[in-house]
């Protein structure tokens, strides 16, 4: 039985990967929606890591910070759509790359 | 307590210039030269009592009771820092000279300074409050503290009051002194670590750590940290870029104190702190130093030669002459450094009355320039003849103070080296070269034409003469009779020498 | 839970008691200067309330650690939220409308920097620091009619929540490891021998860094700041620089001192690495810098590199250690100087009103203007620079004095160089304030009157700044104590 | 009277500072009457000091004040009186009296009157100083106080930039020497450990055998400062162009007074000088030398002044001959005698120039000697006395050196000789400017006769020039005993004739065929050899080319501060990387996050190279 | 076994979903496309034995969040006027660069986890017991996370009334 069991380091692989792929896209996405997607899958990279933690100690732990990680996505993502929603009234765009007006 | 006296004096004297601003034009003025002298008195009353030689001549590095005034605070103990001053001979000479030269730069300013008077004032009075905290403070902390806290009003004076190009000559002044000061704090902190590992505790003290043992490198690098920030003050070279536009650009009393005063710090901390408290580093640094300096002095000179600014020629004159300090202190005996302290007392007469002189022509020409003055004598002969009197006072002439200065640091230097003594007597002859075409581009050659009779340039005013004849005075009684001044300095720099020797010895 | 425990969490609890009286207010009736009144009156009943804990260290729940110092940096937080709080009053000078979310918003805030430095744990430190965030986005984007402050705001939320995902991460790798999720407990689960994955708590607390140096803005996480500086409304720059920095510092000491990660050289190889490349890339960048919030930005990453020295000197250092405990004191001035000094400077900046000038010039020859607010902002330049006779230098003080005694020289020597080029952009903003009328006219600029109170908030900033420049002993007794 | 000699150098000084200082508002008379009477005084006082020292001949010392003691230096300010110094201050009062007086006519319609005279009686204070100090440090103070005098008054009409040129020139050239002088005194003071010119000369005397090193050293650098102050070659060059102040300071100055002091210097420094036999070798080569070449160059002057300053550099080389062969006596007593008749000249010449519309060109006057009878009795007795004819003060001392040198073993003949053809030069050149100047053709009209003021000094001067050569100085107990056996009469008849013939041949060349002169006599701009001869040897060229030039370009380079390149360039480096940082924040999201994760990368990379945290639990 | 592998199937779907929401144009079609991930999520949740975070996971994740996403293209009629130009943005030398420094990221941080060794999970952890965590030590959290919402609540209304009140 033990053999058939996941191995934590594949757990952690997805997860990793996961986090890579929504890395990637902050890096490449201009869309502020992608963006905030991209930010969801990290987020999500990361829960998935701790529920693999949590699980391979047993301990419930894991499972309580997902409910905060999900807390927390859920807030960040209502006050960035609502930033979303003001990006495109200001700006008539949902292109990042045109919100540079500050630099240097 | 009664170097905290005068130091409050100074500054709640330049509280109330700034608050009667608003009184009258005037009123700043008075203020600010009612304190200097209030403190002046102040000082002579304390000091001088009947028994006041014998008290200096006492004063010993081992026991700062038996100085002239000592006066110990807890201050910081965590970091075991007080509030330490002490006043032997040296500092008392140094307080002294700031103070006379403090009230010369307020009358220099007497009608130089147009707007915003009251803060003007205040910020002299502060700076001056500054350097006495820098020559009598015997913590190595509440040194440091004073080093910078001088500089800010100082800033000040540049920045406002300056001239056309205040704002890089203000920020380079600031940046060299700040920086190079940043230096001398971390060797002092490691001072105080090593005190730290031998005794327990943190001490800034100097009397603690005078006789400190320390490793050989340590010491060099800690030595390293504070000659660059004294060297930078002095200035010596390569160090004193930012002098000549600290000084073109600074008002008349912003150049007087400079001059007079500022520089000064840098060599009295040259032999109170960078050579006694290492004197093994400082020994085989002695000559580096000395190349420096003599670099200094011909190098100044040269550079001096070849300006057509009339404050900048006179900047790079002290250049020069600080390189003969220099040479003094490292040469590191007694000679040499009674005439490195006679030098710096004449030199601060002469470079600030030779400033005066600028300011009061570019209040009249409305430039420095060189070559929009020449044959001012005409119109002006009192100037002319004062410009004269310091001009040759300042290339070291016999029977003025600066003389005596120069001949003793020779005189010192060619026992130590005679190969530096004789490099650095080119600068009496480079010295001669351009402080005479100092006077030919200014004072004398054909009157400027489109200067014609009816230019208002008025001379001298009664004012203005009773300045000069007061350093006038001095230098010549500094030139004819330093006897008692070096009488004040000897136990001092006596005491000095033996404590490095000892250190040499162990 | 105890009795006592509610008084130890008596920062939290006033703050959230205040946070619900004025949601209560606000759905029953709109007032926005009544709203006002309430946070000020709750916020100053924490700052109180600190005191009301009576014995420590106590551990509340596993979620929190009350300390004296944590104590007296809720305090201190609180302090800075209270500053931003008056300086955030509705009248001209404050540059946009303030209703009462904005009110709630900072109360929350704060309430997440208390959470955050008085954290013990994971969950508390998450909760912290998201809370501070969230709260902070919103503050930054309030103003209605700017672009810039939106700007600003999605940057910040994108960036830091890609942080915060990398701190979840790191976490999430840590606790693979330890199999524990308080501080205390890993640093326990570290320093015994057994730990069966090294290599997770390496990429772990790696990731952690990466991510708590995005929230100090270190270098090379530093990118975010002058633009969220910038487009921040001032008050809210204030509160961004103080409170939700100063407490990301803190919980960070915490965390490594807690979890014993002072013992582990990689990390503090990496903090050394930061505290380098920040130092000496944030003075570069502030060095020409002519909008005055950048330039403040700048400095900040210059600092927070300063701070990091502090924390690097805890490097294999016991408990027992006499350094130890000067290192902290050393973390401990030098952030309430640099609090404090912050606190004044963009004061100044908000009461002056010109933080959108791209040169400054709002502040020319405000020396003659306005000299109260000039002197102000030119104790804080000089406090920044480490100047004697201001916080700022003891802070450089302790810093210099520790690295001497812990041989931290490539650190010393790029934080003498650091300070020596930094003093060039603080002289330039003191420089600005100096420049006479008559010299150049066209900088002259209408200043808006400011009322008595903004005077009298930046005298009493002013003084403390120098105060503790000039008289640090009992403060430092106090720290003792702590 | 020893307790008042400290009036002596005072008087002047006082008078000085207090002209100095109401310059503006005194009248002309009062200034003359301070000016002189101050000198005179001083001269009266100086009088009576010798007439007691004649007396009762003996050496004292007056201590005023201790100018500075330490360690082991102690200077005193404090005047040492004996015989040398008697002499010396007898001349500078008196001549210097004249001189006052003179110049109380001579520049009466100057405007600065007071500033001429306050100068005028600095420079006799310090001069005295100079003479009656009893230290080397004070002796040094006196010395560059005439030097500086000396710069103040040829440049006194300032504003004529060549003015200034000269005096500048003057006081550099002068204080190359002083500084080598400096050099000398560090020596002394490091090796004997005074610098008391007593207990020096006789610890030195102890320490120092005949021939060491050291001594040499000290003595060849004393020599250049005598040299410098003396224009001696190769510092000379400064004293033609000296000319350029008022007459009567070249006949003081540059005539009479400073310029001995550099023979004074040695004479009185003589006990060390002779532990020296190289360096008085050394002094006397550079006596015939510069004698002889300033001798040629007088020869083809046309400005009356610069005939005059080049022969005074020949007559002081001649001093410095009779130093350098040890004929101490003699060169005080030629110092004595020139500074009569020199001064005598140079007062005549004023007095002409005075006259002539200061025209300064000898062919452009002529035929001045009816218009001008006292004038011309003078010059005649001058350049005779100058040119050492028989029986005139000059004779005697000039007669005296060279058979001295005569005497001297090795190389006394070969010195001998060329004093000799010094003199024959002398004389030519002295009656060229008598002949030229006061017979032939009138060329410019006197428009007026002196004065008093001016006749009365120079009818006294005459009467010193011709009987000077008569009096006995009192210094036989200061300078060790001369050997003065008689050389063979050959030669003295041919020291007398010598300067017989130069007359002759003066004579012949400017009176008699005035038409067929040679033309470089008259223009010297004619041939090769008197061009060379006329701009003194070229030496002010080859100066320029080797010394001034190169300072000059070498200061210019450094106007600009080249050491600030460095600085700017730390600065610059700075703001480039300022430059390259600001542009990395472009404002651009997705590029801070890329930043972000090159920083995570940075992290992790740490974290994976160094695994040696791991052992390190 | 089974559950070995249907871990790897859900695994791949997970990534494959994200990588092509990640790379879509269109914003619906990327959200189906992550909606599609969160669910292959879940799978892993319950199959490592978390089955109350997996259903929170379908719940609160896939079926809040995401409609919230839904909500705002909705909103702001994206459709197809962006997609010619988020094409373009997909061009080699937009993404090269990033791609290679995420590999980096990605190789270093396998590297340090491939060592980890043991099960992803030792038996199931219930709800109930998650519940009794929460309830437990972590009743503050709880009360914090509200205070969370809460702000999450006010910054969005603020946001959001600013837009509804001038855009319609």
């Amino acid at each position: 039985m033990q053999d058939l069991v996941v191995p934590l380091n594949h757990v952690l692989f997805v997860s990793t990967l996961l986090f890579t792929i929504g890395m990637l896209g902050l890096m490449i996405r201009r869309n502020i929606i992608f963006i905030l997607m991209s930010l969801e899958v990290m987020l999500n990279a990361s829960a998935l890591a701790f529920i693999a933690a949590g699980a391979h100690w047993g301990q419930p732990d894991g499972q309580v910070i997902f409910l905060l990680i999900l807390s927390v996505a859920a807030a960040e993502v209502a006050v960035g759509l609502g930033l979303v929603l003001q990006i495109q009234k200001r700006f008539n765009s949902l292109d990042m790359d045109d919100a540079n007006r500050m630099r240097g | 307590m009664v170097i905290v006296t005068l130091i409050i004096i100074l500054l709640i004297g330049g509280i109330i210039a700034l608050l009667s601003e608003k009184l009258s034009e005037e009123a700043p003025r008075v203020t600010a030269l009612l304190s200097i002298l209030v403190s002046l008195i102040y000082l002579m009353l304390q000091i001088i009592k009947p028994d006041y030689i014998t008290v200096i001549t006492q004063s010993s590095l081992s026991d700062p009771a038996s100085w002239l005034m000592h006066l110990k605070l807890e201050w910081i103990p965590a970091f075991g820092i007080s509030i330490e001053f002490a006043l032997d001979g040296l500092s008392l000479l140094m307080v002294a000279l700031t103070l006379i030269l403090g009230a010369v730069a307020v009358s220099a300013s007497w009608t130089d300074i147009k707007k915003h008077q009251g803060f003007f004032e205040a910020n002299v009075l502060w700076t001056l409050a500054g350097v006495i905290g820098v020559f009598t403070a015997l913590d190595l902390f509440l040194f440091f503290l004073f080093w910078e806290v001088m500089l800010i009003p100082m800033y000040f004076i540049i920045a406002i009051w300056g001239h056309e190009n205040r704002s890089y000559a203000a920020m380079k002044f600031f940046i060299f002194t700040q920086a190079s000061g940043l230096l001398m704090l971390v060797s002092s902190i490691a001072l105080a670590v090593i005190y730290k590992e031998v005794n327990g505790q943190y001490s800034f003290s100097y009397f603690d750590l005078i006789n400190l043992p320390k490793g050989y490198l340590t010491e060099y690098l800690l030595m390293s940290g504070f000659f660059v920030a004294f060297v930078v003050k002095l200035p010596g070279f390569p160090f004193h870029t930012w002098l000549p536009d600290a000084h073109t650009q600074a008002p008349t009393a912003g150049s007087v104190i400079l001059a007079g005063i500022l520089l000064k710090t840098g060599a009295y901390g040259l032999i109170r702190f960078a050579v006694p408290l290492f004197p093994s580093a400082a020994n085989d640094f002695a000559p580096m130093a000395m190349a420096l300096g003599v670099f200094g002095i011909i190098y100044g000179a040269m550079t001096a030669f070849a300006q057509t600014d009339f404050k900048r020629l006179v900047a790079y004159s002290s250049v020069s002459h600080m390189g003969f300090i220099l040479l003094g202190v490292y040469a590191w005996n007694e000679l040499a450094l009674q005439g490195v302290v006679i030098q710096m007392i004449a030199h601060g007469f002469s470079s600030a009355a030779l400033f005066m002189i600028a300011g009061s022509l570019q209040e009249r020409l409305h430039t420095r320039d060189m070559r929009e003055m020449s044959g001012l004598w005409k119109f002006m002969p009192k100037m002319g003849a004062s410009a004269m009197f310091f001009i040759i006072a300042s290339l070291g002439l016999p029977g003025f103070g600066n003389f005596i200065g120069e001949v003793l640091i020779l005189l010192g230097l060619y026992q130590v080296s005679s190969w530096m003594a004789v490099a650095a007597s080119l600068g009496l002859i480079t010295g001669a070269i351009y402080s005479l075409i100092l006077m030919q581009k200014s004072f004398y050659g054909e009157p400027n034409a489109h200067r014609g009779e009816t230019t208002m340039l008025h001379d001298f005013r009664k004012r203005e003469m009773l300045t000069m004849y007061t350093m006038m005075g001095a230098l010549v009684l500094l030139g004819i009779y330093p006897q008692p001044i070096m009488d004040v300095a000897q136990t001092t720099l006596i005491g000095l020498i033996d404590a490095v020797q000892l250190g040499l010895v162990k | 839970m105890k009795v006592i425990d509610f008084y130890s969490l008596a920062p939290i609890l006033g703050l959230s008691v205040t946070i619900i009286v004025v949601m209560i207010q606000a759905s029953i009736k709109r007032n926005h200067k009544l709203a006002w009144w309430i946070s000020f009156l709750g916020v100053t009943a924490t700052l109180w309330s600190t005191h009301l804990a009576t014995s420590y260290p106590q551990q509340v729940t596993p979620l929190f650690l009350i300390n004296p110092s944590g104590l007296w940096f809720s305090s201190l937080i609180t302090v800075g939220a209270l500053v931003t709080l008056i300086l955030s009053t509705d009248d001209e000078n404050t540059g946009f409308k303030v209703t009462e979310e904005y009110y709630l918003l900072l109360l929350l805030s704060t309430l997440g920097a208390v959470v955050l430095i008085l954290a013990s744990h994971m969950a508390s430190l998450l909760l912290g620091m998201e809370l501070l965030g969230i709260s902070l986005y919103a503050m930054i984007a309030f103003p209605e009619k700017d672009p810039n402050p939106l700007e600003g705001a999605i940057k910040y939320l994108v960036l830091s929540a890609a942080a915060s995902a990398m701190l979840l991460f790191g976490f999430a790798l840590i606790y693979a490891a330890t199999g524990d999720l308080s501080y205390t407990g890993i640093g326990a689960k570290l320093s015994s021998a057994g730990i069966k994955n090294p290599l997770l708590v390496v990429a772990g607390t790696s990731m952690l860094l990466a991510s708590i140096g995005f929230k100090l803005s270190l270098a090379p996480f530093h990118m975010w700041t002058p633009d969220v500086y910038q487009g921040a409304p001032t008050p809210v720059t204030n509160f961004l620089a103080t409170v939700s920095k100063g407490a990301m510092l803190v919980a960070l000491s915490r965390f490594t001192i807690d979890g014993q990660l002072h013992q582990y050289p990689t990390f503090m190889l990496c903090l050394s690495v930061l505290a380098i490349i920040s130092m000496l890339v944030g003075n570069w960048l502030a060095l020409r810098q002519q909008q005055i919030k950048r330039l403040l930005a700048y400095s900040s990453i210059a600092h927070f590199g300063y701070l990091l020295v502090a924390l690097v000197a805890l490097r294999q250092l016991q408990e027992s250690d006499e350094i130890f405990y000067s290192s902290l004191e050393a973390i401990n001035f030098y952030l309430t100087a640099y609090i404090i000094t912050s606190l004044a400077a963009f004061t100044v900046i908000a009461n002056i009103g010109g933080e959108n000038d791209p040169d400054m010039r709002s502040f020319a020859g405000l020396f003659w203007r306005k000299p109260v607010q000039a002197s102000t902002l030119t104790v804080a330049m000089l406090s920044f620079a480490g100047i004697p006779l201001t916080a700022g230098f003891l802070g450089k003080f302790y810093l210099i004095t520790l690295a001497l005694n812990t041989n931290l020289w490539l650190l010393l020597i790029t934080l003498v160089f650091g300070s020596a080029i930094a003093i060039y952009y603080y002289l330039r903003v003191i420089y600005t304030m100096l420049i006479t009328s008559s010299s150049d006219n066209n900088y002259e600029v209408p200043l808006i009157s400011s009322p008595m109170w903004r005077d009298a908030l930046a005298i009493i900033l002013m003084i403390s700044v120098i105060l503790l420049g000039t008289w640090p002993q009992p403060f430092i007794d106090f720290m003792r104590h702590l | 009277m020893q307790d008042f000699v400290w009036l002596i150098p005072l008087m002047p000084l006082i008078s000085a500072i207090f002209l100095m200082v109401f310059s503006s508002k005194l009248p002309p008379t009062t200034v003359g009457f301070f000016g002189t009477g101050s000198v005179g005084m001083s001269a009266l006082l100086t009088c009576n000091l010798t007439w007691g020292y004649l007396k009762d001949p003996d050496l004292f010392t007056v201590s005023l004040w201790t100018w500075m003691k330490v360690g082991e230096l102690s200077a005193n300010v404090g005047f040492h009186i004996d015989g040398l110094t008697i002499v010396m201050m007898m001349i500078i009062t008196c001549v210097g009296f004249l001189i006052h007086l003179f110049s109380c006519e001579f520049m009466e319609h100057d405007k600065s009157y007071a500033r001429y005279f306050a100068y005028l009686n600095m420079f006799v204070s310090a001069m005295l100083i100079l003479v009656m100090s009893d230290n080397l440090l004070l002796l040094y103070l006196g010395w560059e106080g005439v030097g500086v005098c000396s710069y103040l008054l040829v440049g006194f009409w300032y504003q004529h930039s060549s003015n200034g040129r000269a005096a500048r020139k003057a006081f550099i050239v002068t204080r190359i020497g002083d500084t080598a002088m400096m050099l000398g005194l560090l020596i002394l003071f490091t090796e004997l450990g005074t610098l008391d010119i007593q207990s020096l000369v006789s610890s030195a005397q102890v320490r120092w055998q005949t021939g060491d090193f050291m001594p040499t050293l000290a003595c060849l650098l004393l020599l250049a400062g005598a040299a410098g102050k003396s224009a001696q070659f190769p510092l000379h060059t400064w004293l033609p162009d000296a000319m350029a102040g008022p007459t009567p300071v070249s006949a003081l100055i540059h005539a009479a007074t400073m310029v001995t002091a550099g023979v004074y210097l040695i004479a009185r420094m003589h006990s060390l000088f002779i532990i020296s036999p190289h360096a008085m070798m050394v002094i006397a080569v550079m006596g015939v030398g510069t004698a002889l070449m300033a001798a040629f160059s007088a020869l083809v002057q046309t400005d009356i002044k610069r005939i005059l300053a080049y022969s005074t550099i020949s007559q002081i080389g001649y001093m410095f001959l009779a130093l350098g062969v040890g004929a101490w006596t003699a060169a005080v007593f030629h110092l004595m005698t020139h500074a009569f008749f020199k001064a005598l000249l140079f007062l005549g010449s004023g007095a002409i120039i005075h006259c002539l519309h200061h025209e300064h060109d000898i062919f452009k006057m002529g035929g001045l000697w009816k218009r001008m009878p006292i004038t011309f009795a003078s010059f005649l007795i001058g350049s005779s006395a100058l040119a050492a004819l028989p029986f005139t003060s000059g004779f005697f001392s000039k007669d005296l050196i060279l058979l001295s040198a005569y005497q001297l073993e090795e190389f006394g003949p070969i010195l001998w000789a060329g004093g000799l053809l010094g003199a024959l030069v002398t004389a030519l050149y002295s009656f060229r400017l008598v002949f030229v100047v006061f017979f032939g053709r009138i060329q410019t009209l006197p428009n007026k006769e002196n004065g008093w003021r001016i006749g009365l000094p120079l009818t006294i001067l005459c009467v010193l020039s011709l009987v000077g050569g008569y009096f006995t100085l009192p210094l036989s107990n200061l300078f060790p005993m001369e050997t003065n056996s008689h050389p063979a009469t050959w030669v003295e008849v041919v020291s007398i004739a010598t300067p017989l013939f130069g007359l002759l041949v003066a004579y012949i060349l400017f009176i008699k065929i005035p038409s067929r002169i040679p033309k470089s006599l008259t223009s010297p701009q004619e041939n090769t050899i008197s061009r060379f001869l006329f701009s003194g040897w070229k030496l002010d060229e080859f100066y320029d080319r080797l010394l001034v030039s190169p300072y000059v370009r070498s200061t210019s380079i450094l106007l600009d501060e080249p050491l600030d390149k460095l600085y700017n360039t730390i600065v610059l480096v700075n703001q480039k990387l300022h430059k390259w940082l600001s542009f990395s924040q472009s404002g651009r999201m997705r590029w801070y996050m890329v930043s972000v994760a090159i920083g995570f990368i940075i992290l992790l990379g740490i974290a994976i190279a160094i695994p040696r945290g791991l052992s390190e639990w | 076994m089974l559950e070995l592998t249907l871990f790897y199937i859900a695994s791949t779907v997970a990534l494959f979903a994200t990588v092509l929401a990640m790379t879509r144009t269109n914003a619906i079609h990327a959200l189906i496309y992550l909606i599609v991930s969160l669910l292959a999520i879940a799978v892993i949740f319950f199959l490592i034995g978390a089955p109350f975070a997996a259903a929170l996971e379908i719940v609160i994740y896939a079926g809040a969040i995401m409609v919230l996403f839904v909500f705002v293209i909705m909103m702001l009629n994206l459709g197809e006027k962006g997609d010619a130009r988020e094409r373009q943005l997909l061009q080699p030398h937009v993404w090269l660069g990033p791609a290679i420094l995420s590999l980096v990221l990605l190789v270093e941080l396998l590297y340090l986890i491939s060592t980890v060794e043991g099960p992803a999970s030792s038996g199931s952890v219930s709800p109930k017991s998650v519940g009794l965590a929460l309830f437990g030590p972590y009743v503050i959290a709880v009360e914090l996370a509200s205070m969370l919402l809460l702000s999450g609540l006010v910054g969005s209304y603020h946001l959001g009334r600013r837009y509804l009140d001038r855009g319609l």
